[in-house]
């Protein structure tokens, strides 16, 4: 039945995460925004309050078999055929509602990195057990790779029961803070995507360097490193999926699709936290705005309003529109459909959403919204990366217009 | 309306998908079908709303007692049946459902006895067209103050004013014209077919070429005081009827835009330039991602200010925002359709012009279609 | 020195033009839309007095040596040093005029049709005087090409003294009321772009039919043909240019590139047309708005503006930036620099903005917009052409893009 | 101004030629070689106001008998001065013309006997801070009704208010106070270094980092009643000043949007992805050829707006759509230029990123950089 409410448990969550963004990230934003890189020692209570314990005791909802943020990225569905809200659809709502409170923050909450989702997604139970509760950061990128996961240059050879990794990352979120890192490497760069696997790297392997931490623009909080690996050895054991190569075209495509997977419930969460900032960006400025006379009531036709309300309501319909379609992303998810073009919608919607929405309430306010006396202008700091990072704009829109047309990644490049 | 439901879903209930089937089917053979000669003729093709008796939009609300179906007052099953025909044809899907935005607003807003008195008639096996006048012509016409004046008289009221784009005016049993009390609210009365002081005169538009648009010029027109909808603290809600109204708008302007972003994939593919599909150029592809990307967001939002109106939530802010999204997506889709056809999306032999003018009319149409 | 303002010669052309489009053709406008590819009687009136004598004696002014509207496509500069405002910037001017009064009735302006354009840069002498005064349509497309001027289908084959054409065309602008078609055809479709020629088709030549009017969503008073050639025979004579196939890369692309130059003068008449009915639809709607109580008086920020205003201000902004645009196209064709950028660049921002303000203009005077009872929606049926033939939004776009980035179309498809 | 010219033109006269190299040339190896540094730091760096004095921006207007060069004022030649040193850098570009801003602002609106005693200081060897202050510190403030207010005393005039990013306020030996007199217009009051009542505080911005950009607070601030710029019916020409000034503003923002056009388009030629360029792909190339025909439709803007000043004739409407599309699109393109950097893009390794704060100012800044 068709219904777009939150469900109870999702509205406690809901509630619950908005108040602590409210009160715990949003004092300290603007401090670890300007010293960038530093140790966060709020984000540790933080951690356990939101990753350990059960917050409000919505953990037991039957709606939301996950009431737990941090696994919310990791939670697997029962099998009932009944329709869920669960972890994936809690994951957009919590998520949205900590980057509502601080982006930077939100992606430097200790425990879980992108990688966990990955280990989550692909490694075998004996592998979970033995890797234990690790914070894994996911290195993908290369200095000569962006959008192209597939020309991943880093090596991984096995010699006895070691593989050797050599190569260099960069762009891993988390890398600093993080005590693992997943590290996508090629088995044979001569056989393309289908040699393309992940493995699990300890922090302090030897041979592997953390060369440097980037100085962004935005979502400062947050780290972001660049990683060497010389002859760093792990074992065998650490590779994450089948060490075999594809030899089919088939197969191939099938294995690398499956490495492409987790993409498909990482961009939902990309899109909630741009949807979180734009959401703060017009909750900001609205308020802001109304100080000084400025009225919201959606009661006028459009054209007939102020231009900041016109403004407004503009983007207020845009970060909706995204809200809803990272939901929707979400429950599919949940709900065990397929939803690689919905999310790739939902990321595409919200990025660019996200992005105009923090960029126009900073207009919207004149000097008060460019001033670093209020959070606007690091709002329009950090929503410009969930606009590129798990794939950019043009990415998602590839994804959606190649599933749309029925191409392939030959016809449509 | 229905109570809440407990969890996010979008599956349809089993009713709903059956409804649609047909809808779809309906809208594929009786309106598509007509879609083009319709708009050329700028007439709606004879027998055509008689046709339209078949899928029952109108008895469906009706009470039992007066004939009709007697199901309860459902927006989101409104709301998929005029996407659903919206596919087939904007004009000809509007006024199919134009009585039905009668019925509902008089369900919603009026008494027993005005129900009993004005659906009635409309329970009937042939198409019974009752219409509501809301719009006025200004540039600056706005929603929440129309300037049409009724004034109290002895025997009821009097109604003076000009409305504009009264969809199937000339053949409506009833009227239903919206107008500013004196010294009141905005009210809506019921006006009955060949009323003195009333004229009824047809223009066109851009769009919406198929059907009757006329302007309602009311001189003086006495109606009876319970004509009125509603009775004491009961009287008519103008917030909500604006947004159902510009819900029914926005969902029909889904399907339309469905047809399009349909018809552009299959041209996108099957047209060569340049050596290859031009669905393989960026340009093109990224258009056609972006429609199927705001299409999407577009009927989230109105299905969720939608159901959250069948379940009795305040939904105003959520049908505001739905209509500000389709006023401005709905037309890129429209303009974007033509774009991708260039020269060919010009001329009347392919349907993407139609659609760009039709589509124009989603920001401008208030108080149609109330779902 | 920098100066943006038109010279006075260009200014009584302005005036004149904006006049004779406010009296005569406005009045028409309306019918000849409904009364599609009727005879427009009212036209030859108006074309003797634009093409044949010269309007408030302009024809002399030093600073626009064509101050006819007719020649003005056609306008062959002097070889002075000095700055000229010549011939193509009089033709902007004027077109934008002639379009803002009525963008169809312009395009039926009986004498000139694109084909006037192709055989005047491209005729020799002895051609032109043989020709006579032709009324010349363009006859590019074919069923199965569209932006892809390159795919011409339409064979020519010598045979003694005459070439024989056979093919199909579409959307010749004009081709029922012109006397001469300018034909593209190869003449060895195995040699790609430098095959393609053009030839001089007068009208009633045997082999040469008119299948049918195009029925469209606008410019409706225009006539739009499709022909189809059926061993069509012509004089040797009426090629238009060498009848040499280059055999060279090189020599290939000049060939090709000379054919589509035509396209670097007619790009900134369509980008003029696109500035006419844009801003027609801003005049438009400005005085419905006007009289409704609503002031444009271009002084408060734009964001403490009403929402009506700050609409038509971005409108009119844009409008604005593609007249100077196309200004500047045509001001470079006067002084002899080379202008493909610039012209693409004109009519790609004049081509959307003319389309973006048309469509707004409509919903911003909502149901005073959508009615026939007023030209509003009739402008929005006719600016969308404006975006699309001489070159769509996106042909444009590779343009300037390929210009930018030192592309070839190899490289940027 | 100089005379009305009379052919549309746009060729640079052979002194605009001239000095349009050596600014251009200074640009790129004093503004654009420390501007990320400058950023980072959150100052300017020592002696880089110093260097800015041989560009002579101050001198050039200042009349000859009070020091000066004693050129006719000349919008157009500062808005390509503006131009060409905003390629360098925003913020220091803004910075080194403010002194302009001011000696502009009092040769159109001062006596001579006000030219005198306050152009005088400026026509200096070494740098000389003067500026104006016109913001304030709201989110609607509203640049034709300023609430800084001045109230006519005996001596002279008492200024209340708080005024926001004022460029260089510290050191600054005048303070152009916009304020509205009381039952009067909008006047401009000269505020002189340390006058009671005046407290400084330099604020930061998302960007402008490099430069002071204070907030100025007035508190009973007395000036004598000649620090009123003009005098009898010859007083603030407010509507003249925004317009120049918005002008300012969008011609150093011209000069930005060049520095990201050229950026972009190296980067994208030679960043690899998908085995080619990614500068061949529509989505890229598109981006860019919007980037190239925006910017060069923006400066014409300009460029239009600045000749009509400079050849007297009204220009209000010009420099307000000038604005209004330069706030709009060099934001798109400081965007862009991130965007088709990617995650790169985001990192303070690559200016775009500088530039995207930067460019942000475009829509939010009064009053600065009047040309």
């Amino acid at each position: 039945m068709i219904n777009l409410e939150l469900s109870e448990g999702l509205k406690n969550m809901d509630q619950l995460t908005r108040g602590l963004a409210q009160g715990m990230l949003r004092p300290i934003s603007r401090k670890y925004d300007i010293q960038e890189h530093d140790d966060i020692p709020e984000m540790e209570q933080l951690g356990g309050l939101m990753g350990g314990g059960a917050p409000g005791g919505s953990k037991k909802e039957s709606d939301s078999e996950s009431g737990d943020v941090m696994s919310s990225f990791l939670s697997e569905d029962g099998s009932s055929n009944e329709i869920k809200n669960g972890g994936q659809m809690t994951a957009v709502v919590t998520v949205s509602n900590i980057a509502w409170g601080c982006c930077g923050l939100m992606l430097a909450l200790p425990g879980v990195g992108l990688g966990n989702a990955a280990i989550q997604s692909v490694a075998t139970p004996e592998q979970k057990e033995r890797f234990g509760r690790v914070y894994a950061g996911m290195a993908i990128t290369e200095p000569s790779t962006g959008s192209d996961s597939s020309a991943v240059s880093t090596t991984a050879t096995l010699d006895g029961d070691e593989w050797v990794l050599n190569g260099e990352k960069i762009f891993v979120t988390a890398g600093h803070r993080c005590n693992t890192v997943v590290v996508w490497a090629t088995l044979d760069k001569s056989k393309g995507k289908a040699a393309i696997k992940s493995f699990v790297v300890p922090k302090g392997t030897p041979g592997m360097e953390l060369v440097r931490l980037e100085k962004k623009m935005g979502i400062r909080a947050s780290d972001t490193a660049a990683f060497s690996f010389n002859n760093c050895r792990i074992p065998k054991d650490n590779i994450l999926g089948s060490a075999e190569v594809a030899d089919t075209e088939e197969a191939r495509k099938k294995a690398f699709g499956g490495v492409m997977q987790t993409f498909d419930n990482t961009r939902p969460m990309v899109a909630a936290m741009a949807i979180g900032v734009g959401q703060a960006s017009i909750d900001m400025s609205k308020d802001m705005l109304s100080k000084e006379g400025v009225s919201f009531d959606y009661k006028k036709r459009l054209y007939n309003c102020s231009a900041a309300q016109a403004e407004m309501y503009r983007m207020e319909a845009d970060i909706e529109s995204a809200r809803l379609l990272a939901l929707k992303a979400g429950w599919m998810a949940d709900n065990k459909m397929p939803n690689s073009k919905e999310a790739s919608m939902s990321k595409a919607k919200a990025g660019r959403s996200g992005s105009h929405a923090s960029l126009k309430a900073v207009e919207l306010c004149q000097s008060l919204g460019y001033s670093v006396d209020n959070l606007l202008e690091k709002f329009a700091r950090d929503s410009k990366i969930l606009d590129i990072f798990e794939g950019t704009q043009q990415i998602q829109q590839l994804i959606v217009a190649r599933n749309v047309l029925g191409l392939s990644s030959k016809e449509l490049k | 309306m229905s109570e809440q439901a407990a969890l996010f879903d979008l599956t349809l209930t089993e009713e709903q998908r059956i409804t649609r089937e047909s809808m779809q089917r309906f809208a594929e053979s009786e309106l598509k079908s007509i879609s083009r000669e319709s708009d050329e003729n700028g007439s709606t093709p004879e027998g055509f709303l008689d046709k339209t008796v078949e899928l029952g939009l109108s008895l469906i609300p009706i009470p039992e007692a007066l004939g009709g179906a007697g199901m309860p007052r459902s927006p989101i099953s409104n709301a998929l049946n005029a996407e659903d025909l919206g596919k087939g044809d904007f004009s000809l899907a509007l006024a199919a459902v134009t009585p039905l935005a009668f019925i509902n607003t008089v369900i919603d807003n009026g008494t027993e006895a005005q129900q009993e008195k004005y659906l009635s008639p409309l329970a009937s096996e042939s198409f019974v067209a009752a219409t509501i006048a809301f719009m006025e012509p200004k540039a600056t016409f706005e929603p929440t103050e129309p300037e049409t004046k009724a004034e109290k008289s002895s025997k009821g009221y009097v109604l003076n004013g000009v409305k504009t784009n009264v969809v199937l005016a000339s053949t409506a049993e009833y009227i239903l014209v919206i107008a500013q009390e004196t010294g009141g609210n905005v009210e809506a009365f019921i006006v009955e077919k060949g009323a003195n002081g009333l004229s009824i005169e047809s223009k066109k538009n851009m769009g919406l070429r198929p059907i009757e648009t006329c302007t309602v010029t009311l001189e003086n027109v006495e109606v009876a005081a319970n004509a009125k909808l509603g009775e004491g603290e009961k009287s008519f809600n103008l917030d909500k009827f604006i947004a159902l109204s510009r819900l029914g708008t926005c969902a029909l302007s889904l399907g339309t835009c469905e047809a399009v972003l349909e018809y552009v994939t299959e041209y996108a593919n099957e047209r060569i330039a340049f050596g290859e599909p031009i669905a393989y150029r960026q340009s093109v592809a990224f258009m056609i991602a972006n429609m199927a990307i705001e299409l999407e967001g577009m009927r989230l939002m109105v299905w969720k200010a939608a159901s959250r109106a069948e379940q009795g939530m305040d939904f105003y802010r959520d049908a505001y925002l739905a209509h500000v999204l389709c006023a401005e997506k709905t037309m890129e889709i429209g303009t974007n359709g033509v774009q991708i056809l260039g020269g060919h999306g010009f001329i009347r032999e392919h349907p993407v012009e139609l659609w760009y003018r039709n589509l124009r009319a989603v920001g401008i149409l208030e108080g149609c279609a109330s779902i």
